[in-house]
């Protein structure tokens, strides 16, 4: 059993590699090999299903020993990587066919896969440092294949990811200088019985690693550029399962090293929060509207989503930093949620990108009728993502709104919900640019995407009802995670949730249907009255003017214009801006330091003058500057 | 019988094939480059054999005129200094392998005498026992560097050349120096004999001579305001010395700090304000790094700042810190070696050293953009390659002691890592992911430029996946150099 | 059995019939108001069913006939989850948050449905409409978090039964109450706030390519969006009702002063609403939470 | 003593004469006179007033009395090291006038940070 | 028994319909001059349920106002086709019945009936709104007794229509 997890691992780095040298023999054996292995994948992760595996210890290194271990909440984790990573490269087969380099491609793509899978099975910080890390480069190596503009962005990801990943590093390595052990098991121990000062460090060093990951603001300056300029099919893979290793890796830290007692007890607590959380709340709060507002504003497709993803993972992040039980479920319920819809908005806009080459969406529209399976995908994502019932996006939404009204956190709560609405906007704002409205003359041709590509959208739409009809499916696993980690496990029913787990019961199944059945009574009328006949979409109300293919007749440039009136203001500051001036001002002072090596002889050799002298007369004062 | 694993053949194998390079030139003609091959494919045998040796007794001695230590030069390798040679030789062995189609220029064989003797001059530097004959070494090194430098003679190598010539006589001055005042106070020239009765002295009174032989090994091994020659030098040479002299001069002559600072003067724990001149190193090294547009430029930046990286790593002082120290040393021989090898076989085919120029070449010399990434990685410091292993263990040695200065030094460390980071991703991204301006003819490097860079790449990725061994052996070659008794005692009473 | 299904039947009826008579008074009033004689008392009903039986209809598509279906299917579904006099419905498997996402519902599938018309002056309606929504969703999201916060439920036939006997929530809390007014007047899209619908700027804006049979339905969804949103604020603020009639009689209080407002007022311009919703309104539910808080 | 100073005063000129003389001969000459007063240096440290010649096969002189052989060996090697490293320094100027023809160090600067 | 029903749905139907005219007024003369106080508070047409409306899929009645030039008749088509059946057309004042006082100008078109099928004329120029009320009434009474089949005609000549529309617009 406990080998059964290196082969797990194992299976998407053999699979990269067996898909790189398949693809020197035929193209076909390549995608059989890269389809085959995260297939496998994928299966082997219902063998570890509701289980428990500790400790698979598959080396040794500065005395500490590497652990592969698996818990429910990795499991979760695990599940998303690998169905979205299996759907990616089914996505992948149409969509990129023709490119250079794509044995690299699927190379990398099994490796992401696998260093993420690495990241969710790590039962110490080595390991997981190391696929951290290696996650960071293999999928910068992704991004930047996505055009010219995609190497600045890229650029940008891995300098930010480094960053972050760097500050990981600085506290696993004050942890290995007391532990001299990074299992998680060893490391919490350590935690419980250190000062204040240096759990503080700690959690606030390894924090700022996975908020880059997970693009809470002000660190996710990275992801607008990277999830807009990636490939189309590595952005579902990059909003999907990517940003939520900085959730699953967040869950871990405050569950899994932490507690929410130790947590409490490093700071006064007055809140309903232990201080170091409830600021990990308000940060997450405040992306969650920031980026809804940004998202609101936005002209291309894929940036849009982009900004979503920023405010979306700031409700996992909100819930999981909550503390209770109610609010940890919703928070990784989001996230499951978050991949399934967010990638299945990247794959259909991928797939628009595929058919008309282009994401601004100033420049499409109408092709609902020339992609409607595309537009149906489209339109379970909005649904989803909006937190609107019967689906899946809904019932997280509730339970992290109820979490919060439970705690009483009124003021984040607000920031949510505001967060929420506003992300109507955007959606519909992506789904009238792209689908409805006015179909270009240029697209009158466009065709609905092949089947490969529509198979991850007809199996994300599906997901989004099973999981928004039937939440206990996911709640089994959550609940059993919650109880990994030591925290009361959430109650649940199979169609939501019984009085006394949240301020209310909800019954998912209750709802959708009485909607199901409304909707089959008014249909039922409708079809009773005369029948429509269809009308070509120039045969539209233009105060009697004729609306012809030449005219465009179309709203779509500055959807919300008018309402940027009103949020502009608050975006004269950027987090953006402000690193760049950094950046430009260490780059200015770099510049003048490298003006030492100034090419003269003479310069040089004094140096040697002066360095003999400083040399003895450091250690004529006995060596110790300190 | 003769026995092989004697260290003293080390220095003689290639000081003989040297000269019969000298000699055998006007007859042999062309067929003078495979004599450097055949000397440092001895040599390797003689490492190899000396390898099972070290490792059960910790340390080999030799004598030579079969006096006892302290009044004969003797050599004397022990974990440490097993683990440089080996380095050292086994570049050696690779990059004449690789001089055998990159050396057009003539004189040929001048170059593969001075190639021979700077290979020798720098394995000779690492075993000997003796600290005028460590002299003698770091001059043969020099002078033959000097030489290898201004080979191609142009207006570039002259200036480097003479720049790098004042710079290392001035080095070598002062540390003779710094020799000879150890001499006056002690006596003896033996390392192991030194150290014994230097023990008697103050502090204080240690310090000049100190200071004087650190200056002079600190210019060679580019530490801080001493290095201003590297950045030129390196460049101007042919790539292949460049290999050396990054991969292994520099380090080499770390070795020879390490070596007084810890086994003579035990000035280890003492004198931590050697980290500033590793992390300044690493500074300016990686900052100048960044802004170079000439690719074997940039690379000579780089090797400045992994040098400071791994001298700060040393002047922690602690066994953790010099055991992460080996290791980096150990990666950066291998990587930056690699990487000049490769940027050789690259130059040699598109013609130009300005990294603009090198866009496109991932899909055109794929072998050679692969070899590249892959040291580049190793040299980064990425997961899962070898320079992540002593990247991590140099960070959690620094934090043993968690504190303010601990902490700055990390946030520089990484800080300098990440700049790395940035400029050999951007290298990569021009030769990955740019399309070239113009179609240019390029074609992959020979066969026979190939095959050291693979060589040590298998090596890197060998030691990646399986890096146990040598982190355990470099703990041991920490712990022994710490413990100096090893070293004194059988020096002076071994045998 | 019976019952249930008797209740399923009669509770659209009748919040159609609330609704409609709301429509004819509202038409009724407002004539009055301008001193006019008004037209005939049923002519919603009249309208609708002409519209209904219209004998030509057009559709852009699918997704524009499902729009007004689907709307009017979402209008029907929030009716079960309200609670009326003396009875609870399904307020057990939604509550208060719940309710505020399926009350979206109606919204966002008309949105879809009127894009499809390829219409800009649709397309600009909705784009209106949804930042107005924006804007009275903070004031009323805190709005309903004081109610929670007050009566520590988020159930709202609990909320509805606490307040029994005169214990309005409008008396306890009236400064909530006025923010849920005037937050009500927006989601019901009158003046000043009808920045969506604009008959003089954007041709009434989602309705533009609606008509016939899709119109009609629509005329019933507005009917039953009249009664959600004045049944949602009697529940909430005015505690219900103990019997039908004084239900209706609190909803057509509330519904008459609207309508004076609506009369009486010109239009805002829509970032000009979002402004005044984020400013006084908010401002004054913030300071009810606070005091509900500090209390 | 006075040998130390004048060792130390040597090699204080010629890095005086490295950092301030722009000619490359001068600059050579600095070079000299570094190795000079090294030179000078190791021999006055074994340098036994009124000693002689260590020279043990004509005994009668007492092993006090001799000069210490050690640092003269290590002079004899410091000071063909220095004239190879002087004469390769000396070719070094011969190439860069052929560039430069010049030489003056202020004109050969082609290589900068 | 069927046809009973039939007949009966139809008579309610057009009663029901005759309440409820949603106009959409096409203002292209003076004519409309007389429309607001018509559906103000001093004539109040919607005691009649007759509302403006906006866009031609809403409305019942197109109110051709004034005369009607080369351009406008372009728009007014449009805007016909678009209305939904059952429709009626509206000629209003004298302009619109025969050109008026510009019946001899190049680009006025003299006779609406000719393009598209119009239910009622009101002669003046322009109408009181007594006239237009009365001519409304008189449209109820065509539209309750069946008469008012303007858009059945437009069906029917079709090619008529189109071919005079064809010959005017080119």
């Amino acid at each position: 059993m406990d080998m059964s997890l290196g082969v797990l691992l194992a299976t998407p780095f053999v699979g990269g590699i067996l898909a790189y040298l398949g693809g020197k023999i035929h193209r076909w054996v390549r995608y059989t090999f890269a389809i085959l292995f995260s297939l496998l994948a994928f299966i082997e992760i219902f063998f570890f299903y509701n289980t428990t595996v500790g400790n698979y210890v598959w080396g040794r290194l500065f005395g500490s020993v590497l652990v592969l271990q698996i818990n429910p909440i990795s499991w979760i984790f695990a599940f998303i990587v690998t169905g979205i990573s299996f759907l990616v490269i089914l996505f992948s087969i149409n969509d990129v066919e023709g490119h250079k380099g794509l044995d690299f491609y699927y190379l990398e793509l099994l490796f992401v896969e696998g260093a993420m899978l690495g990241i969710t099975l790590a039962g110490d910080l080595i390991t997981f440092f190391m696929f951290w890390e290696l996650m960071s480069w293999t999928s910068y190596f992704l991004i930047i294949q996505g055009g010219k503009k995609s190497i600045t962005a890229g650029y940008k990801y891995i300098i930010m990811s480094v960053i972050g990943a760097y500050s990981m590093f600085v506290a696993i390595a004050m942890v290995f200088g007391r532990a001299h052990s990074l299992v998680f098991k060893n490391v919490s121990m350590l935690l419980s019985q250190s000062s204040p000062a240096f759990v503080i460090w700690f959690f606030v060093l390894f924090g700022i690693g996975l908020f880059v990951k997970a693009a809470v603001m002000p660190l996710h300056t990275w992801l607008p550029d990277a999830h807009s300029e990636a490939p189309s099919p590595v952005s579902p893979l990059l909003s999907g399962v990517l940003i939520k290793m900085g959730a699953y890796g967040l869950t871990v830290l405050f569950y899994g090293f932490l507690s929410v007692q130790l947590i409490g007890k490093l700071a006064p607590t007055i809140l309903p929060t232990p201080l170091l959380l409830y600021i990990v709340e308000w940060l997450a709060a405040i992306s969650i509207v920031l980026a809804t507002f940004l998202a609101i504003l936005q002209e291309d497709a894929k940036r849009l989503l982009a900004y979503s993803s920023i405010s979306q993972i700031g409700y996992v992040v909100l819930g999981i930093a909550m503390g209770s039980s109610l609010g940890i479920a919703g928070g990784l319920f989001h996230a499951l949620n978050h991949a399934i819809f967010k990638s299945l908005l990247f794959f259909v806009i991928g797939g628009v990108i595929y058919r008309t080459g282009t994401r601004n969406m100033s420049e499409l529209g109408g092709l609902i009728k020339k992609m409607p399976v595309s537009f149906i995908g489209a339109l379970f994502g909005i649904v989803a993502l909006s937190g609107v019932p019967p689906l899946n996006g809904f019932v997280s939404k509730w339970m992290i709104y109820e979490a919060l009204l439970q705690k009483k956190e009124v003021f984040l709560l607000i920031m949510a919900f505001v967060g929420s609405t506003g992300a109507f906007l955007y959606l519909y704002r992506f789904i009238h640019s792209v689908f409805l409205g006015q179909l270009p003359e240029k697209y009158k041709d466009v065709k609905e995407v092949p089947f490969l590509m529509q198979l991850p959208i007809w199996i994300l739409s599906a997901l989004t009802i099973v999981f928004g009809i039937w939440p206990g499916l996911a709640m089994n696993v959550i609940a059993q995670g919650e109880k990994f980690l030591g925290i009361t496990p959430i109650k649940y029913t199979l169609y939501g949730f019984p009085q006394g787990t949240a301020m209310s019961s909800l019954k998912v199944i209750n709802i959708s249907s009485v909607l199901i059945i409304a909707f089959i009574v008014v249909l039922a009328l409708y079809l009773m009255l005369p029948k429509e006949r269809f009308v070509s979409q120039y045969d539209t109300y233009a105060a009697g003017q004729v609306v012809t293919p030449e005219t465009k007749y179309n709203y779509s440039y500055g959807f919300y214009m008018f309402f940027g009136r009103v949020i502009n203001p608050i975006f004269k500051w950027s987090a953006d801006k402000m690193y760049e001036a950094w950046a430009r001002a260490t780059k200015v002072f770099g510049d003048y330091m490298r003006r030492v090596y100034t090419g003269n002889l003479e310069t040089y050799s004094s140096y040697i003058v002066v360095l003999i002298t400083i040399v003895a007369f450091v250690l004529l004062i006995g060596g110790k500057l300190w | 019988m003769v026995n092989i694993a004697n260290p003293i053949l080390l220095i003689a194998i290639p000081l003989l094939f040297a000269f019969l390079i000298a000699v055998l030139a006007p007859w042999l003609k062309k067929g003078v480059k495979y004599i450097p091959v055949i000397a440092f494919g001895l040599n390797l045998l003689v490492v190899f054999e000396l390898i099972p040796d070290v490792l059960d007794n910790g340390i080999v001695i030799a004598t030579t005129a079969g006096i006892k230590p302290p009044f004969a030069i003797n050599v004397a390798v022990d974990r440490l200094s097993l683990f440089l040679v080996l380095i050292a030789t086994l570049l050696g062995f690779l990059v004449s392998i690789y001089n055998l189609v990159y050396i057009k220029e003539e004189p040929a064989e001048k170059f593969h005498i001075l190639f021979t003797l700077l290979v020798t001059g720098i394995t000779w530097m690492i075993v000997t026992g003796d600290l005028f004959n460590m002299f003698v070494a770091f001059e043969v090194t020099s002078i033959s560097a000097f030489g290898l430098v201004g080979f191609h003679r142009d207006k570039d190598a002259a200036e480097a050349g003479f720049k790098y010539l004042v710079m290392g006589s001035i080095g070598a001055s002062l540390l003779l120096i710094g020799v000879v005042m150890l001499y006056a106070a002690t006596g003896t020239l033996n390392m192991a004999d030194i150290a014994e009765k230097i023990m008697r002295f103050t502090f204080k009174q240690k310090l000049l001579p100190y200071a004087f032989i650190f200056t002079g090994l600190g210019i060679e091994g580019a530490l801080f305001p001493l290095n201003a020659w590297l950045p030129d030098a390196h460049p101007a040479a042919p790539s292949s010395v460049s290999s050396i002299l990054s991969g292994i001069m520099t380090t080499a002559a770390i070795y020879g700090i390490i070596r007084v600072t810890v086994t003579i003067f035990n000035y280890y724990q003492v004198i931590l304000f050697l980290i500033l001149f590793g992390l300044l190193t690493l500074m300016f090294g990686e900052t100048a790094a960044f802004f170079q547009k000439d690719i074997k430029r940039m690379l000579a930046y780089s090797t400045i700042g992994q040098t400071g990286l791994f001298f700060y790593a040393f002047s922690l002082g602690s066994i953790n810190g010099m055991q992460g120290a080996f290791l980096q040393m150990m990666n950066h021989s291998l990587a930056k070696a690699t990487l000049f090898l490769v940027v050789g076989g690259i130059i040699f085919s598109v013609g130009s050293r300005n990294i603009d120029d090198f866009a496109g070449i991932g899909r055109k010399m794929k072998l050679s953009a692969f070899l590249f990434a892959i040291a580049a990685f190793s040299l980064m410091g990425l997961p899962p390659f070898f320079g992540f292993w002593s990247k991590l263990k140099i960070i959690f040695a620094t934090l043993e002691r968690v504190n303010v200065y601990t902490i700055a030094f990390v946030v520089i460390v990484l800080f300098m890592s990440l700049i790395e980071a940035a400029y050999f991703f951007r290298v990569m991204q021009v030769m990955f992911f740019k399309e070239a301006k113009e179609e240019k003819e390029v074609r992959e490097a020979p066969a026979w430029m190939l095959i050291p860079a693979i060589t040590l790449v298998v090596i890197i990725l060998v030691l990646s996946f399986y890096p146990t061994p040598v982190i355990n052996f470099a703990h041991k070659a920490a712990a022994d150099l710490v413990g100096r008794s090893v070293y004194i005692n059988s020096v002076l009473g071994g045998l | 059995m019976v019952r249930t299904i008797l209740i399923a039947i009669g509770i659209p009826l009748l919040a159609y019939g609330f609704g409609v008579s709301f429509m004819m008074f509202k038409r009724k009033i407002a004539a009055r108001i301008q001193r006019r004689y008004g037209p005939t008392f049923i002519q919603p009903l009249i309208d609708t069913f002409k519209l209904l039986s219209k004998q030509e209809n057009i559709s852009h598509g699918i997704m524009y006939d499902l729009g007004p279906i689907l709307a009017l299917a979402a209008s029907m579904t929030v009716i079960f989850f309200i609670p009326i006099p003396g009875m609870k419905l399904m307020t057990g498997s939604a509550d208060l948050i719940a309710l505020l996402y399926i009350m979206v519902i109606g919204s966002l599938v008309m949105a879809l449905g009127a894009g499809e018309s390829a219409n800009p002056n649709s397309t600009i309606g909705i784009a209106r409409a949804l930042t107005l929504m924006l804007g009275y969703d903070l004031p009323f999201v805190i709005v309903v978090i004081t109610l929670v916060m007050k009566y520590h439920t988020t159930d709202l036939y609990k909320i509805m039964q606490m307040q029994t006997g005169g214990h309005w929530a409008m008396w306890l809390l009236p400064l909530s109450a006025i923010v849920g007014f005037i937050v009500t007047y927006g989601a019901l899209g009158e003046h000043p706030f009808d920045v969506a619908v604009a008959p003089h700027e954007i041709a009434t804006g989602p309705m533009a390519e609606y008509g016939g049979k899709h119109l009609g339905l629509l005329m019933i969804n507005h009917a039953f969006h009249i009664y959600i949103e004045l049944a949602l604020f009697v529940d909430l603020f005015m505690g219900g009702a103990s019997n039908l009639f004084y239900f209706y009689a609190k909803m057509f209080v509330i519904f008459v002063i609207y309508v004076f407002f609506d009369e009486v007022l010109p239009r805002f311009r829509v970032d000009d609403a979002v402004r005044f919703y984020w400013r006084w309104p908010t401002i004054l539910a913030l300071l009810g939470l606070i005091i509900v808080l500090v209390r | 003593m006075i040998y130390y100073i004048g060792a130390f005063l040597l090699i204080a000129i010629g890095l005086y004469a490295i950092i301030i003389k722009k000619n490359l001969i001068k600059i050579l000459i600095g070079l000299d006179l570094i190795a000079s007063g090294t030179n000078l240096l190791i021999v006055s440290i074994g340098y036994v007033k009124g000693g002689t010649a260590p020279i043990f096969s004509k005994g009668n002189i007492l092993a006090k009395m001799m000069v210490d052989p050690v640092p003269q060996a290590l002079t004899l090697t410091a000071i063909v090291i220095g004239a190879s490293e002087l004469a390769l320094a000396a070719a070094f100027v011969v190439i860069l006038y052929r560039h430069y023809g010049t030489l003056d160090i202020k004109k050969i600067r082609s290589l900068k940070w | 028994m069927d046809k009973m029903t039939e007949e009966q749905y139809r008579a309610i139907s057009n009663m029901l319909r005759k309440r409820s005219l949603w106009m959409l007024h096409y203002c292209t003369g003076c004519g409309a001059m007389e429309l607001p106080p018509t559906m103000t508070s001093r004539y109040d047409m919607e005691r009649f349920g007759i509302v403006p409306y906006v866009t031609p899929r809403q409305a019942d009645i197109l109110l051709v106002t004034g005369y009607v030039n080369v351009k406008t008749l372009k728009r007014i088509i449009t805007v016909y086709e678009q209305m939904l059946d059952p429709k009626y057309v509206i000629g209003f004042g004298s302009c619109a019945i025969n050109g008026g006082i510009y019946y001899d100008s190049y680009s006025v078109i003299n006779r609406l009936d000719a393009y598209i099928p119009v239910d009622v004329y009101i002669a003046g120029c322009m109408p009181r709104p007594e006239a237009i009320i009365t001519m409304f009434k008189h449209l109820m009474n065509l539209i309750d007794s069946g008469k008012a089949d303007g858009y059945k005609r437009y069906k029917q000549n079709y090619e008529f229509y189109k071919n005079n529309q064809r010959k005017v617009l080119g």
